[in-house]
Parts: structure tokens; C-alpha cells; sequence
């Protein structure tokens, strides 16, 4: 049996330290004021909040969300109270809690995301940013910037310069070779990675004959693109040697250590929240003790055990 | 309790609670309508009528999502909360083959639930419910009667096979119920049966049904700030405690200014929110 | 009411008229032996067969299939008898039956795909070609053919010029853009598309630290793709005009219709057969019941209403 | 009945039936191991030891495949289908939480089983099972014995505590155990105890469990022709009845021939299929 250590769960996300893998993904989780009535936040690896734009938006007419079978849809549509908003109540609320924050932002320019990035990395408890150039539900001046290596990669360096901490670039699986875009953000300076974001989707009702969805597609999260997310964080973390937040359906701590050997430093939960409040802490509880069961001694040393050709193959 | 303080929070929010509760009874009431009892701890935090529970139907990964159903009823010497809910698709058709003995994961209370707390004795307020709409209402026209209101249910259904606590209703007031096919009451809308009286014949009005019927009531009674209008609002919904944003509504206030019907409502005052 | 009509399922796929808009997937009935055992094939509107190429080929090592949440991955890679023994043995044993084949058809290079086309268009019972361009479990010269708008459409004109039968283009998911290899294949002659093929996924198992599929990846099909397949489906149909064979997930009739209403003329039923083998018979006879439902006169109407503005909300 | 023409089809497919069958009893008989029968009209047509069965675990998406297991004993009269499996997965976590009057949609019988027509009385036959792989072999075993064959089992488990129908196993012929921790009979592997013979003191053998078991089986019996030895494979499955070719495995024949586990197997003669 493995020898027990007080920081087997605590991983290295580039220069920033989690003290456990686990956080929750951008959008589902609000700004944590709603989670932190269930439990105290300050057990989470880190928290993803809300994609935060300069102005506030009201976001995608309703209904927002439907069901499909093992997942959903939504098109919330960026809804968020800005970035005033954000800096002067949601970000000083949530330094009460012992856990960094890693600040989802999207926009709609490359100066709209510059702007955002600029003022919202000096805040003392924002230890990186996560560019959201993946949001199916919002066209960006036409452009989806997650779908264009080049344009993805002008993006992440024009953050980059006036970001003061790690940035981490959001992945839209929506894409022929995802690969591509991710050499580019590397290359134009991203210090991370975070997917996958939703795939596109949509349900039409047979009784209206339209959309169930009021803004038509949404993006699907859930169980069902776990398989998506673990075939694309597996050949992405190949490819790449910055660190990768891998998302996409997890709901257990068996699916987290999937997307660790599929080559993930940390995980981020997204759908399961709405289903259990409680499933980070839960999660986090159940790591430990499955380690112990397969005899792996840091999670850590998991992350892309899938495609290192030197496991034994049991 | 008086009138002269209408303008404060309705009622503040409560921390939610995840209980697993056993099914004591689950039989049809009307056609594809069931009622179903549960038992269990969590109950006992249920006290506010128009709030919902958030129930998981089932242990895997489908049906994904939770779903919302009302507060019918809550027996809390019994610890017994009763739902009444359609079968529409695969969440509520896994309620409806539960058996007595069986457990379901519910989070709940969740939202703000009609006030009581302006309602004082001998005063007259209207109900009004159309489909499974009508369910809320119960527990609230209890809690009124209780209080000594004098309440009037008017009730609108399909028709006769659709039509479910008819009977519980009347035991706690007048009540008139209307159908489409005239197979039950008056034929036609719960709102032909409203304009029988004139607005403000009422110090309070609480609704509960579909969007058209919502719409009705708000425009007969917006020229009537004399009366206290609740209006109970229906939304797709994803975490049911405020977090996604998936269940939000417009205000008057601004572009972006918004209420979320899980936590803000989903029972708002006439005029808080846009339908 | 509707007044019944005895041809309400009958539906035009361009030149090819189906008594029902109901087949088998390519790749989940084999040739059709296996399911003739359980019910007479007259029934189905089409067969999809097996992938055929020219030489028989193995494919890949197993385990071949793993489970996902609401889906299934599968990498069989385009094991099949080859084009000598479709031609002899199986196309003449389908022959018995009155059910148009559609001819799933596969190659490494253009050469390949040609060949089988010209020979095996010319068997009777033939009606039409599907051009796998997407099958994500085998490399074709290093390149898949359904990625690429430009060399589909090169594929398509060359398949183009030697088939007799109308040729149908099947569609890969793993793109960026979908619309653009649609509308480039339709332009090089294309008398059809199906869509959609399988997504590219991967499980890993936590005991042996490796993908499940011996192939590593696989392509995942099942309910979990449906909402994926409905949007691609909704999206293609506004800008072509050659008719689309729909699939991904459907299990039942209120599939079958919720891909009519998205802008499918005619749907394909895979996993589903593995799940229940009398799925495709079941499914049919559930339709007209469900048209009546919906009052729906003919299900040739539903094509594209999820998009076509005059319909009336309910 | 002769020995004469071993070469012919081991057994002619027959059409397997979709049938809903309903748990008459469902228990654990060891560590994550349960044991489960099933009444139905559909059972009569299971009379073939070695065949499976593809059981739908649940009526939803989730799970959302079929899974395979072996018919482990029949009784004919009753119409009772016994299987005994290992909880793994989501599939067999459903099943063991079934009770009697439960249904289950069952597909079946699937593939051809062990051949018994070249068995005649007085034989003396070997069957080497090791895990779940042993369920099968009990209902072999029975049909053997009921020929008046002379059977010897040698049954593996990983622990005493992991081990069922050893007793069962006894009452039909001499029955020696293994187990890896020595809790349970000889400690070690089945194929140590194999070894106490010399291949050709068997007329013929019936293998079914790991594939590091199948193979030392074939590995010993590989230079011995005169004895009849039968191999049960396991592969993941899709459809069950021969059309996804999921479950195939290479033949000595050419580098594209095959056979199916699901319909030319479960059970290949020794040197039929590739390892
Ligand atoms: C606050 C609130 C209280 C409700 N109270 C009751 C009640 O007491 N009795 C009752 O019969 N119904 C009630 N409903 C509607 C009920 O939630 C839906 O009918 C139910 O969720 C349908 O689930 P399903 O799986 O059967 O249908 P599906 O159509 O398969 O559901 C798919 C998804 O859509 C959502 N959905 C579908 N219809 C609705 C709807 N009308 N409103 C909100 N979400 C929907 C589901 O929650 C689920 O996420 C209430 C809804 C809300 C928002
Ligand atoms: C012909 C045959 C007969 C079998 N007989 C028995 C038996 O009598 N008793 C018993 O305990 N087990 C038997 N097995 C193995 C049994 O099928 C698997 O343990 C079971 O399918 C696991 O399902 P799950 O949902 O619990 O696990 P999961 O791992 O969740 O299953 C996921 C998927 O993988 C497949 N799978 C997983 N493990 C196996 C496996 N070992 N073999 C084949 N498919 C697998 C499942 O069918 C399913 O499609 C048999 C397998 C075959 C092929
Ligand atoms: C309701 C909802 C809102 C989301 N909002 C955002 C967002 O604002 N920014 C972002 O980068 N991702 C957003 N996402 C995507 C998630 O962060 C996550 O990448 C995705 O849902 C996959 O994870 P899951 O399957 O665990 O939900 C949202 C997802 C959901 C379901
Ligand atoms: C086991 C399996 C084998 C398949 N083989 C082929 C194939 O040979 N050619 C092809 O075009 N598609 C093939 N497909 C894809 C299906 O035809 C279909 O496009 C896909 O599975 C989506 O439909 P479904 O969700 O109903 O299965 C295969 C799918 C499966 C599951
Ligand atoms: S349902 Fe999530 S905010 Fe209301
Ligand atoms: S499982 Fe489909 S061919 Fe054997």
C-alpha cells in the first residue's frame, strides 16, 4: 500500500499550486455565492467563474437549456453583470474564501478581451485567466475566435501582454483539428489550456416544430462529450507542454483520474453541480481513497499515464 | 402584520437542503396526472407554499437534470410532502412508476413562495390555477384559510378527465372550475370566470398556470395597485438555486436588468418581472 | 383528422423513391443476413451495407467497442469481405428482398473508391452510393477525406463520373465547418448527403491505464450524438438543396421526426439495432400512428419545418 | 453418435428471441458475485450448454448496450434460466439490484455452446474453468453427466471468498479447487492442477476463463490430437448476433479470415481461432 501524504492531491498547474485538482467550470457555478450556501468554498482546488465581458449582458432569450439523453443544452448567452460588477462585488466577495480564482473572460474584439484581461488579472485573488474564445452561443463579430488557429493565436498573445498572470486559453471542440489550435496558443505564449468547451447542438420539439432552444443551438455539456473531451485532451497533451484543465462530463472521481491519464493537470465540473450542489466537495473527498485503490501514490503522476508508453499495460 | 409594508422582501431565501425522501403513496389523479406523497426529514424546512422542489428522477445519468415540482402539500406532523405532476417526457414518466417504499433525491425548498405574512383575517383574495398549475395553490389556499381568509379558487382545466383537487379545493372555499370542451364547470377560461368580478373586489390575487393565463390576469389587474398580484412563473430550469442562469426573466428596470425565477421567484409580484 | 393516405411514409430521396424513409446504418446490419433472421428485410425502406472496399480487410485489433454514457464507441475499421464477395455473395443474396441497397463504399485513395463505385453501381438492386468519407477509424494515406471541403469534393467528381446510381456523400462531424464540405461536394455532383458519421472518442480504463479500444480512439455513436447530428442536419439543409439521409441516436419515431424537422428526407438507424433487433420494423410502425398524432398528413412535409419560417408556432 | 465426423458444424445457429423474463430470485453467492433465475416462456429455447444470453440492463439509454452472459443452468420443466455474474460496471450493478417479479428483456440463446453429440457414456472428460468463466460450464457439466460421461472439474478463483458452485460442481463429479491466496483448495493456478494428467487422460476438455488460462489449455493440448478439447472465448460485444463484428478474432487460415465470438463462438474448437 501506498505510504499516505498530506499533498497527494495537489498538483502544479504551470507556476500556479491547487491544493487539490478539482474546480468548478466557468458558468456553472456562478460567481460562488449560490454553491457557498451548501458548503465553504475554501475546499475547492480553485473556481472558475462566469465569463465576464466589459459591459454587463443580459445574454439569449428563454428557454436557455434542455435536455438530451446524458447531457444538456444551454445557451445562456455570456449573461453576466460586467466588469465593474465583477471587480468591486463578485471578486472582493469571494476573497473571503482560502481559493484562487480563474477568471473566464470573453468579449467581442480582441480590445474588449484586452481591456477585460488588463484590470481583472491585478485582482490579489485572480491566479489566471481562462480566455472563453469558445462560447457556441455567442458570435463574436461574425467570428468564433476558438475556431481559427491564427486568429486564436493573435488573441492569446494580445492578452498576454497585459495580463499579469497565467493565461489560459479555452478550447472550443467545435473544430476539424484541434490540435492546430492548440500549437498556436502555445506558441503565442498561453500558459495553459482549459477543455473542452460545449459541442454545438439542438433538440427541436415535436409539438412547436421549432428549436427547444429560443436562440436555436446551444452548446451540449454532460456525460455524454466525456468520450469527446478524453479523445481530444489525449492527443492535444501529445502535442503541447503547457498544463491542461480538462472538462466534459466528469460526475465521479473515477472520471477525474480518466482525464488525468488522458493527459489533464486538473479538471474543472461543469453539469454535475446542477445536479448535485455538492459534487466538488464530494469528488474531492472520493480522490484520495481511489488512488489508494490503484495504488497511485500522487494524481499527479497520472496526467497522460494514457499515452506514456512506459505503464505496464496490466 | 399590516398592509403599509408591501414594498419589503417577500420572504428571505433559505439555504436549500439535498434529502432523500420514501414514497409513501403514487397514484394517478387524472388523466396522466399523478399525485405522489413523500416522506422524510427535508420535509420539515417545507413550510412556504409556491415554493418547488428539485427532484432527481432516477440514479443515473438519465434523466440528467433534476426536475421542478411544486409544493402541493405539506403535512409536517407527518413530515409528508405531496406533488402533484403531468407526465410530459422521461422525468416525470420515472416518477410516475415509483411505488410507496421507493426513495427520490430531492433539493428543496427552493425559491421564494407566495407571502402570507400581509394576509390578515376576514380579508377576501382570489386564486387562480389553470392545469398543473393548479397544484401550489393548494397548500396556499390552506395556509390563507388558516389565517382566516376568505378565499375563491377559480380552477381551469382541459376538461373533466384533466381536472384533479376540485373537491379538496372546495372544502376550503368557493370554487369554480372552467374547462376548454365544457365537460367540467363553465366552458371556457379561468380568465372569462375572473372578469366576473371586478378587480379590486379582492385584496390579493395569487395565480399559477400558463403563460396566457398569467398574461390575463396581469392585464386585468394592472390599473388595481390596490390589489396585491402574485404571479407564479414557470421556466426551463438547469441548478434550481440560482447559479446558471438559465431560468431568468427580463425586468422593467433595464436591457440587462433580470430576476431568476429559481431563487428571485419563482413567484413574483405584478409588475417585478416581464412575461 | 387526416384522411389516411396509403403512401404517407413513401418519401423522395432525388431520383430514388423509399416506400418508407426508414434503413439500417452502414456498418450496424452487416449485409443483412443477421437481421433477416428476425424479421423479412421487404420492409425497410433501405439497406445501408457494410462498408465495401476493394481488397477484404480485417480491421482493427479488438476490443472494438466500449461503452459511453448514452452512446457507444466503436472501432472496427472497415472489416468487410471486399468488393468480389459483395459482388457475389452478398448484393445477390440481398437481391431476394424488395429493398433498394444504398452501398456504403470506402478506399486509401481516390483510384480505390473509384473502382469499387464503377462496379458496384452497376448491380441491379444497387440504388444509390454513400461514399464513406468519414470513417474516423482508419487513416487513408494519412489523410480522411471527409475533412478537407476541397479533396471531398475532388472524391465526389471522380465517383461521380463512373457511378450509374445517384451518390450520396456521408459526412463527417469532426469538422470546423460542416456547411462548407456539404456545399463543396454538392457543387462536384452529389446527389445526396448523409449525416451524420460517428464522432471521434475515446474511454479510458482507470485498471489497465490504457484506451479501452485496442485502436485507442473510436467513433462514437448512439443517443449522445443525436443533439450534434439534429444541429449539423439544421444547419446543412439551409444551404443545399440535394436531399440528406439523417442519423446519429434515433431510437424511436419521435427521432425520426425530430431529424425530419431539422432537414433530413429519409434517416438511418445504427446502434439502435445492436440495443433491440427489431428496432427498424418497430420504428416504422410506429410513424404513422405518430403523424396522426401530430396531425401530419404525409412525413415528406416535416422535411426542413424546424427552419422554414411559415409554419405556425404552437 | 460417433466420433467419426468431428469435423461438421459444431451446432446449427437458431433464431434467438427477444423475451421479457422475470426474476424469480436474484442473491449474491460470493465477494461482488450474484446469482440470478428467471422464468419465461422464452427460456425453452435454451437447451445448448455454452451459449449466452444479451440482457438489456434497464429501459433506458443509460446503460445503453446489451450485455452477454452465460446461460449457467436451465430447467426445462420450470422454464427457469439461472446465470450467475460479477458485478463490473453500470449493467451488472443493475442487475443485482433486481428482485423477483422484476423483468428483464432478454436476447437469446445466443451463439453455439460446447458440442456434446460426440460424448458417449463412460468417457471421461475435463472441464477447466477459472472465474466467471465457470458459469457455463456447470450447466456442461450436467448435460455431460446426465450421457452417464465421467466428469472432472478443476475450478479456479482468485479467493475462497470470490468462489460459488463448488458444492454443485461436487454432486456431479470429482471436483478439485484452486485459488491464487491458498484460501481455497490447491494454492495456485487452475493449469497447475491440469498438469497432474497427462493430456491424453481425457477423451476431451472443456475450458472456460481468462485468456492466460485459455492459453496454457491450449498450450498443453496443442500436441494432442485425439483429444477434443473446446475453448469458451469472451470478447466486448455490440450486437450479439453476428452483423457489428465487434467480437471477431483471427483464424490460422489467412491474415482477413475470422470468426465471430458472438455467433461462431462463444466456444471454438482448440486451434480454430487465434488466441
Ligand atoms: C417552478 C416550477 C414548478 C413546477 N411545478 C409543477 C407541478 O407542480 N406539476 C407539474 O406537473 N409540473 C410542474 N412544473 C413543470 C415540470 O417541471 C415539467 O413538466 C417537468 O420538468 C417535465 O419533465 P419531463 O422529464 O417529464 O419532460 P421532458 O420534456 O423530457 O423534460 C426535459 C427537460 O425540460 C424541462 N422542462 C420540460 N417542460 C418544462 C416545463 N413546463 N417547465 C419547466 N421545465 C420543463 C425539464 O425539467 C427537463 O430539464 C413546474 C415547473 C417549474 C419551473
Ligand atoms: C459470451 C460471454 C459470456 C459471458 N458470461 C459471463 C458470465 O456468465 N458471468 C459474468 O459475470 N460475466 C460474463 N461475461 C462478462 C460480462 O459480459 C461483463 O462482465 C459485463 O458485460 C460487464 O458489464 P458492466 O456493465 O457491468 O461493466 P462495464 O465495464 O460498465 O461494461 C461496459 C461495456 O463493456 C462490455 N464489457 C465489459 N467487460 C466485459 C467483458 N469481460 N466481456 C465482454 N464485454 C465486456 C460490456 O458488455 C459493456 O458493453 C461474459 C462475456 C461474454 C462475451
Ligand atoms: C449553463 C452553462 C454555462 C456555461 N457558461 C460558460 C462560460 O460562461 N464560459 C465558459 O468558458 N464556459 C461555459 N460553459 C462551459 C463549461 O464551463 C464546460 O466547459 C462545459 O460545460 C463542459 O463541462 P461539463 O460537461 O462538466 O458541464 C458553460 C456550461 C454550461 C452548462
Ligand atoms: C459498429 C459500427 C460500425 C459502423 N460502420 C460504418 C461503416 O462501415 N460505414 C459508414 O459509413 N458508417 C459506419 N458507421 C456509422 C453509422 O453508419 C452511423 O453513421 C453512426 O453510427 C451514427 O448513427 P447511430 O447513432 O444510429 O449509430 C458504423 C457505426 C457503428 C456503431
Ligand atoms: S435554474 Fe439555474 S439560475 Fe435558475
Ligand atoms: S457482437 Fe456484433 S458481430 Fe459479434
Amino acid at each position: 500500500m501506498t505510504v499516505k501524504n498530506k499533498n497527494r492531491l495537489e498538483v502544479q498547474l504551470g507556476s500556479i499550486r491547487l491544493k487539490n485538482p478539482v474546480m468548478p467550470a466557468s458558468g456553472c457555478f456562478g460567481f460562488g455565492r449560490e454553491y457557498s450556501k451548501f458548503y465553504a468554498l475554501d475546499c475547492l482546488g480553485a473556481i472558475a467563474i462566469k465569463a465576464t465581458t466589459k459591459e454587463p449582458r443580459f445574454g439569449n432569450p428563454t428557454p436557455r437549456v434542455a435536455e438530451t439523453p446524458a447531457g444538456m443544452l444551454n445557451a445562456i448567452g455570456l449573461q453576466n453583470p460586467g466588469l465593474e460588477a465583477v471587480l468591486e462585488q463578485e471578486l472582493p466577495w469571494l476573497a473571503q474564501f482560502d481559493v484562487p480564482v480563474i477568471a473566464n473572460i470573453a468579449g467581442s474584439t480582441i480590445d474588449e478581451y484586452v481591456d477585460v484581461a488588463e484590470k481583472i488579472s491585478t485582482v490579489p485573488n485572480v491566479a489566471a485567466l481562462e480566455l472563453n474564445i469558445s462560447c457556441p452561443n455567442v458570435k463574436c463579430g461574425g467570428i468564433t475566435f476558438g475556431t481559427d488557429p491564427q486568429i486564436a493565436a493573435h488573441l492569446t498573445a494580445a492578452v498576454k501582454q497585459v495580463s499579469t498572470v497565467p493565461v489560459f486559453v479555452k478550447l472550443s471542440p467545435n473544430v476539424g483539428d484541434i490540435v492546430a489550435v492548440a500549437k498556436a496558443v502555445e506558441q503565442a505564449g498561453a500558459d495553459g489550456l482549459s477543455m473542452i468547451n460545449t459541442l454545438l447542438g439542438m433538440r427541436i420539439d415535436l409539438k412547436t416544430k421549432r428549436p427547444i432552444l429560443a436562440n436555436g443551438s446551444g452548446g451540449l455539456s454532460g456525460p455524454a462529450i466525456k468520450p469527446v473531451a478524453i479523445r481530444m485532451i489525449y492527443e492535444v497533451s501529445q502535442h503541447v507542454s503547457i498544463p491542461i484543465i480538462g472538462m466534459g462530463g466528469i460526475q465521479s472521481a473515477e472520471d477525474v483520474l480518466e482525464f488525468f491519464l488522458a493527459g489533464a493537470s486538473a479538471v474543472a465540473i461543469g453539469t454535475a453541480n446542477f445536479v448535485d450542489p455538492y459534487i466538488c466537495p464530494k469528488i474531492i473527498d472520493e480522490l484520495e481513497p481511489l488512488l489508494d485503490k490503484l495504488g497511485v501514490e500522487h494524481i499527479q503522476d497520472l496526467t497522460g499515464m494514457g499515452w506514456k508508453h512506459d505503464n505496464p499495460q496490466a | 402584520m399590516s398592509k403599509t409594508i408591501p414594498q419589503q422582501p417577500i420572504n428571505p431565501p433559505r439555504v436549500p437542503q439535498v434529502s432523500l425522501l420514501t414514497v409513501t403513496s403514487n397514484s394517478p389523479v387524472a388523466r396522466q396526472v399523478y399525485q405522489m406523497t413523500l416522506k422524510g426529514d427535508g420535509v420539515k424546512a417545507m413550510v412556504e407554499p409556491g415554493q418547488f422542489v428539485h427532484m432527481k428522477c432516477g440514479s443515473t445519468v438519465y434523466p440528467l437534470l433534476r426536475r421542478p415540482l411544486s409544493i402541493c402539500d405539506v403535512d409536517k406532523e407527518k413530515q409528508e410532502l405531496t406533488i402533484i405532476y403531468r407526465v410530459e417526457g422521461e422525468g416525470t414518466r420515472y416518477l410516475s412508476r415509483l411505488q410507496a417504499g421507493d426513495t427520490v433525491d430531492v433539493l428543496g425548498p427552493l425559491g421564494r413562495g407566495f407571502p402570507l405574512k400581509n394576509r390578515i383575517e376576514g380579508e377576501r383574495v382570489l386564486i387562480v390555477g389553470g392545469g398543473v398549475g393548479v397544484p401550489p395553490l393548494y397548500y396556499l389556499s390552506k395556509c390563507l384559510t388558516k389565517r382566516g381568509v376568505e378565499v375563491t379558487h377559480i380552477l381551469g382545466f382541459n376538461s373533466r378527465e384533466d381536472s384533479f383537487l376540485t373537491s379538496a379545493f372546495e372544502q376550503l372555499g368557493e370554487t369554480y372550475a372552467t374547462s376548454m370542451d365544457g365537460s367540467l364547470g363553465h366552458k371556457g377560461m379561468v380568465t372569462d370566470m375572473v372578469e366576473r368580478w371586478a378587480p379590486d373586489d379582492w385584496q390579493a390575487v395569487y395565480a399559477c398556470g400558463p403563460l396566457p393565463m398569467l398574461k390575463a390576469v396581469e392585464q386585468y389587474w394592472s390599473g388595481c395597485p390596490q390589489t396585491e398580484v402574485y404571479l407564479s412563473l414557470e421556466q426551463r430550469m438547469g441548478c434550481g438555486v440560482g447559479a446558471c442562469l438559465a431560468c431568468v426573466c427580463h425586468t422593467p428596470d433595464s436591457a440587462t436588468s433580470y430576476k431568476k425565477v429559481c431563487t428571485d421567484g419563482p413567484v413574483f409580484k405584478l409588475g417585478e418581472v416581464m412575461l
